[in-house]
């Protein structure tokens, strides 16, 4: 019973919000805004499984690639920040600065460099999702219980086992913050790469129906966009569910405890 | 990096100095690169070139009424979101059943990339200011709606049943209790929002070519004006920098009774 | 008068039920000072709670004068076992101490002095405009007495207020509590499982079984009135008192193993 | 200010007052009459208050046009021809800009660098070049030039790429050739690259390249405007042509080219009349190229 | 054995100074239980940390078996006062007690031995797979206890390591200590602000003086061997010892009052 009611709660809105687009675009003429049902088959003919294959596929390999790169570079330079007060007093303000220029500003520049290839779609990626990695790594190393230093340094757990034993897991609800905020960005940037300068890839997809003013296929394309980033968000979901399951249990016992 | 040993002056350890040093170390960098001609300078052209233009910007009207646009559009897109998800949250936060109807829909609109809605604002407002304000509400929102439902969440039950206890009323409960909880929450958000809303300002302006600073990098670079692209690039980041300080010491005053800003104070 | 009659309370939680109260009666008169002792988990907070009206019984009634409690009843002040969770963070310690009487519409005059006077009693005064965590945890326990004193309540609810306090300042409290109540004259349920304390302070000590929990025994504390920690505490008429209630609980405990 | 907007689409508000008109423009060299033209007054002389909005590249003016944010756009006619066969209401109003018609000082073509082993168009068959836009004018053009000189216009591997980053792609090796347009042209040129075709050129002669822009419904909603903005911008044109000095010093108001590259930049043509049968190439050569999903109705789309 | 000798610390922290401790001078033999106990806030937790190596003294010396104290010892385990804090929420209570064993490079049947023998002793086995999250406050604090047993230390100092957890699991916690003490002849230093326990628990008791800290007077406490709860506390010299703590402690506090 508990099972059905979760599933009707869940699914009762999106549902809602579903009808009511279908009955309000039913009958509509405006050139911008087809019917739901023309967009839904436009769905099914433009995304193909070679469609798919041939759009979808390079953009995630390009989305993890940039991901996977940025989750390395964020997490060890900050761990090496975070456990350095001096290195981090010298580079917070240069950091914050290069947080700060909007990544899709960067991309023509990045171009200069890197050229048009997938290198420099993966490139825009990682320097725009570095930024939340990398910040929360810093935040969440500072922020180690001071009680939990000292019992690492009283048994004696030094070196890696102290960065692998103690100081990651204790970051870690922290890190994996950043790396949630950072997915979602990552996929914005992967969107905008591939609208500068592109021959494939769904973002390049989605312009080429917008200047190409076939309507129905675009918005297909952005509500793929949309169920790329649910089930992104979702695998995320299940994966910080396993790694954080200490972390999870922790909250839930301190919730109940009030 | 060389380290500092104890028998150095105590200024040479100090934060602001370490942090200057920084920065100058990148300006030098970059007046060195192409200087030494390791980068082209037509593709990164020195920090003195780029200064100079900045100089140049800074003395032209149209420098200061895109800078205000932009400026304008993070504005009302930022207090648009923030109204927004302040109250949103709010409210499906402290109603247990809103709060089960709208999870999956939550889950599934967070997710929607905002640069996917381009075309979609470009439809609804072609180049004006509002199409940079829909897609600068639309990614501001939802971090400020996350974190609400976060600190209303968040509600030590202790203090709520304290509260009760004494026989607050609703609004009291609600103004004494949960949104004193809820407000770093809201202050995290706020301070994500301000960036991502300026990010999506200048993305916006630069893809459609809404009236700002990113079309006017845009302009920049299709006249091949390299170092002026530079400099507002540069303009860009001390907005972003000066922005999230700005968030900063106001989370740090308001919030002085808070865990996380006690701890930074004793550091 | 506080009447408990046959209360009884099952959590339920998903297919899991706790009986945390099996069946209580009880009475405290008015003016009096009665002590709750218990083993740990055996309700001792369920009651009090469901005293207070934050909780629902299961079945069984409670009475305040006279009449059946149906959410938190006026003129009764809580404090709960979390001082430091019960005060609020954000205000200082006056307006910690004022926002009830607000709430109760005192006028502002009175509240003032009402503020006033319950810091002086717990030995407060200078700090009003400190926030609650820059004081010790003896200070802060003491803000949320205040709280409960300035309220001017009829009866006074305690859950285990010193049990994370340090030995010395709680022996200062339990000398604060005494005198407050001989001087205030309101009626004092006051929960603890710490056996000395419940036999030092109470005129009547009531003990509660293992759980299913019902009243085990009870005791009249025939003390003199004027009771000091150093002597009173080494008296053998103490002695014989603690002993008589510590074989109570382990009589409960076996009872309970069986 | 949508309410000004619909006010003045709406026609005959300003009842002898003057009409609020926006133009969707992308902001290069080609739109310089209608820059010149406001400053000139031609447009206030006829009761419009001219105001210039910048958009990149047609994808974003077109929606603008017909959803009435703007009366009138800019855009290249391939653009307006993809639009057309999937029967967006526009229709163009006057024309942009044009081709100058002469082999080797034109405002665009194909180059390659200084030291390129390639000599002939013929030779850009296999090659990788970048355009600006993918399927759009720059790739049938380039493939006609290509055609022309016999060789194989299928072999050609575009790519996309923003025109200011050409000159470094060509630089760098990561193209072939490029298919570029000014200031960036006189610049590659400046640095010592080679040009090969001159694509408008070849693609027709005196091609008209670009046009203005209004939707249907505007045009019959308000005739009286679109035909004094269509006289309007016929003047500013007229003038451009013939004051090339009054064209680069506006260069300076609206881009940011510097002094040297506004006086270096080959001009356009600004023609007034629109060059039907470049136009009818244009279109065939789309269709050949599969660019359009149908056969634009050129009579439906041009004044 | 473990010599203490005119230990001095300060705390600086910008232009504010903290003496905590002045001049601390005692020494403990080899196989000894020294009861520390002393006003809350004298400097307890600063005398432990300066004795582990955890905390560099400002002036005075620290030796263990002859060997001044420069950074943690070997063979010395700490129990630290917040247990919570000190264990590692992110692994199982056998990785908790486990983790300081691999660092010692113990081989791994000794490893799972030893960890099952602790886990015994302190009554937890069978949560050896339970996070420390999901055990009560004294089954953690149990498992910080054989986490130190398990590492078969010679010194174990414990920082009050009672001061958060309820009176009968207290209770429960100094009968175990006695007993391991007996059982595993190590020397240990127990911090307490609680008289009663430290006259229960020790062999001698070290009585400090309020800040500006220094050693007041120490008591041998002649106690039989075999002790209980109820019967030891309600012996004559039992009370005799605490009021005589209790009464140097007073005096300590006067003193630092004028
Ligand atoms: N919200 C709840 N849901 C389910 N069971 C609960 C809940 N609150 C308490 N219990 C259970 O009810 C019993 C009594 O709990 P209660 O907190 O009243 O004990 P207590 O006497 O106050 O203990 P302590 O001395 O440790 O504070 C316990 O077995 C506990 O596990
Ligand atoms: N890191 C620190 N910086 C500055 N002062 C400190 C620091 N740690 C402790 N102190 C000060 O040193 C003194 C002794 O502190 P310590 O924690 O050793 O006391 P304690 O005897 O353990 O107290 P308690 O019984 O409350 O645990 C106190 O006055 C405290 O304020
Ligand atoms: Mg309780
Ligand atoms: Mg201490």
């Amino acid at each position: 019973m508990t099972v059905a009611r979760r599933l009707l709660f869940a699914a009762a809105l999106p549902v809602v919000l579903f009808v009511g687009w279908w009955v309000l675009s039913a009958d509509s003429e405006s050139f911008y805004s087809p019917p739901l049902s023309e967009i839904l088959t436009a769905f099914g003919n433009t995304w193909t499984l070679a469609a798919i294959k041939a759009e979808v596929v390079p953009s995630l390999l390009r989305l993890f690639a940039g991901y996977l790169l940025a989750s390395i570079a964020g997490v060890g330079l900050g761990l090496a920040i975070g456990l350095n007060r001096r290195l981090r007093a010298t580079l917070e303000p240069v950091l914050e600065f290069f947080r700060a220029i909007p990544p899709p500003v960067l991309v023509p520049v990045i171009m200069l460099f890197a050229g048009i290839g997938d290198g420099m779609k993966v490139i825009v990626i990682v320097f725009g999702c570095v930024w939340p990695i990398l910040l929360n790594t810093v935040e969440g190393v500072r922020a180690v219980d001071s009680v939990v230093l000292e019992t690492a340094r009283s048994y004696r757990v030094t070196g890696t086992a102290r960065l692998t034993k103690v100081i990651l897991p204790s970051a870690g609800p922290q890190i994996v913050t950043g790396l949630r905020q950072a997915l979602s960005i990552a996929i914005i940037l992967m969107v905008i790469s591939e609208m500068f300068a592109a021959s494939n890839g769904l973002g390049f997809t989605i312009v080429q129906f917008q200047r190409s003013f076939a309507i129905p296929e675009m918005w297909s394309g952005i509500i793929l966009l949309g169920l790329l980033g649910f089930a992104l968000s979702l695998l995320f979901r299940l994966a910080e569910k396993r790694v954080l399951r200490w972390y999870e249990g922790l909250r839930e016992a301190q919730r109940r405890a009030g | 990096m060389t380290s500092v040993r104890r028998g150095n002056p105590a200024w040479l350890g100090h934060p602001a100095f370490l942090g200057s040093a920084g920065l100058a170390g990148l300006l030098l960098l970059i007046e060195l690169l192409p200087r030494l001609g390791v980068v082209d300078e037509q593709y990164l052209p020195p920090t003195s070139a780029i200064l100079a233009a900045l100089a140049d910007e800074a003395g032209t009207g149209q420098f200061w009424i895109s800078l205000k646009d932009t400026l304008v559009a993070w504005g009302w897109g930022l207090f648009i979101a923030v109204a927004a998800g302040v109250l949103a949250g709010i409210l499906i936060g402290s109603v247990p059943v809103l709060r089960e109807l709208t999870a999956s829909t939550i889950e599934f609109l967070r997710p929607i990339p905002s640069v996917a809605l381009i075309p979609l604002a470009v439809l609804l407002f072609g180049t004006e200011i509002g199409s940079t304000l829909l897609l600068v509400c639309y990614a501001a929102f939802w971090q400020v709606l996350v974190q609400v439902l976060y600190g209303v969440a968040d509600v030590d039950p202790v203090a709520y049943e304290t509260a009760r206890s004494y026989r607050f009323s609703g609004w009291a409960r609600i103004r004494y209790v949960l949104w004193p909880t809820a407000l770093p929450y809201v202050f995290t958000g706020v301070r994500l929002a301000a960036s991502v809303a300026l990010i999506l300002a200048i993305t916006a302006e630069l893809v459609i070519g809404s009236p700002g600073l990113g079309k006017d990098i845009a302009i920049a670079q299709a006249s091949q004006a390299v170092p002026t692209m530079y400099a507002l690039i540069v303009v860009t980041g001390v907005l972003g920098v000066l922005i999230n300080l700005l968030a900063r010491t106001g989370e740090r005053r308001l919030l002085a009774w808070h865990q996380s800003v006690r701890g930074e104070v004793a550091v | 008068m506080l009447e408990v009659k046959g209360l009884k309370k099952v959590y339920r939680s998903g297919s899991r039920e706790v009986e945390a109260l099996r069946d209580l009666t009880f009475t405290v008169d008015n003016g009096d000072l009665v002590c709750l002792v218990g083993p740990s988990g055996c309700g001792k907070t369920t009651l009090l709670r469901c005293i207070s009206g934050l909780l629902e019984p299961t079945s069984g009634d409670v009475k305040v004068n006279g009449k059946a409690v149906a959410g938190p009843p006026p003129g009764m002040a809580v404090v709960f076992q979390e001082y430091g969770r019960s005060l609020f963070p954000w205000m200082s310690v006056r307006d910690n101490v004022e926002l009830p009487l607000k709430q109760k519409k005192v006028s502002k005059p009175r509240r003032a002095e009402l503020v006033e006077e319950a810091l002086d009693a717990v030995g407060l005064t200078g700090t009003e405009t400190a926030y609650p965590w820059q004081l010790s945890g003896g200070m802060q326990q003491r803000v949320a007495i205040a709280r409960a004193v300035a309220y001017e309540p009829e009866t006074l609810l305690m859950d285990e207020p010193f049990a994370a306090v340090d030995a010395q300042t709680r022996a200062d409290l339990e000398d604060l509590v005494r005198k407050l109540w001989q001087r205030l004259k309101v009626t004092v349920l006051f929960v603890t499982h710490d056996i000395d304390e419940a036999v030092y302070l109470g005129r009547r000590v009531v003990m509660l079984s293992s759980s299913p929990t019902v009243v085990q025994d009870e005791l009249v504390i025939d003390l003199p009135a004027e009771r000091d920690q150093l002597h009173t505490r080494a008296d053998p008429r103490f002695i014989e008192l603690r002993t008589r209630v510590y074989e109570q609980i382990q009589l409960a405990k076996k009872a309970a193993a069986k | 200010g949508t309410s000004s907007d619909s006010d003045s689409a709406g026609g005959d508000s300003g009842t002898g007052g003057v009409d609020k008109v926006k133009v969707g423009v992308i902001p290069i060299i080609d739109v310089a009459p209608i820059y010149l033209g406001q400053k000139q007054g031609f447009f206030s002389k006829r009761n419009i208050e001219l105001t210039m909005e910048a958009g990149q590249g047609g994808a974003a003016i077109v929606p603008g046009v017909v959803s009435g944010q703007f009366q009138f756009g800019f855009s290249n006619f391939t653009s307006l021809m993809i639009a057309q066969t999937k029967s967006v209401p526009i229709k163009a109003v006057a024309a942009g800009v044009a081709s100058t018609g002469v082999q080797g000082k034109d405002f665009g073509a194909v180059v390659v660098k200084g030291d390129s082993p390639i000599k002939t168009a013929a030779e850009l068959a296999g090659k990788k070049i970048s355009v600006n836009t993918l399927k759009n004018i720059g790739d049938t053009v380039t493939r006609e030039s290509v055609r022309k000189a016999g060789g194989d216009p299928s072999k050609i591997e575009f790519v996309e790429m923003p025109f200011p980053n050409m000159p470094a792609a060509l630089d760098g090796g990561q193209v072939d050739a490029a298919w570029v347009v000014e200031p960036q042209l006189t610049a590659i040129k400046a640095a010592g690259g080679r040009e090969i075709a001159s694509t408008f050129v070849d693609a027709a002669p005196n091609l008209t390249v670009a046009a203005y822009f209004a939707s249907t419904e505007l045009i019959a909603k308000d005739a009286d405007l679109v035909t004094r903005f269509t006289e309007a911008i016929n003047e500013s044109l007229t003038y451009a042509d013939a004051n090339p000095d009054a064209v680069r010093a506006i260069l300076a108001d609206y881009t940011k080219i510097d002094e040297k590259g506004r006086a270096a930049v080959v001009l356009p043509k600004w023609p007034v009349e629109i060059n039907k049968a470049s136009v009818e190439t244009l279109a065939k050569l789309g269709e050949q190229d599969g660019i359009f999903s149908g056969t634009p109705d050129l009579a439906k789309l041009l004044p």
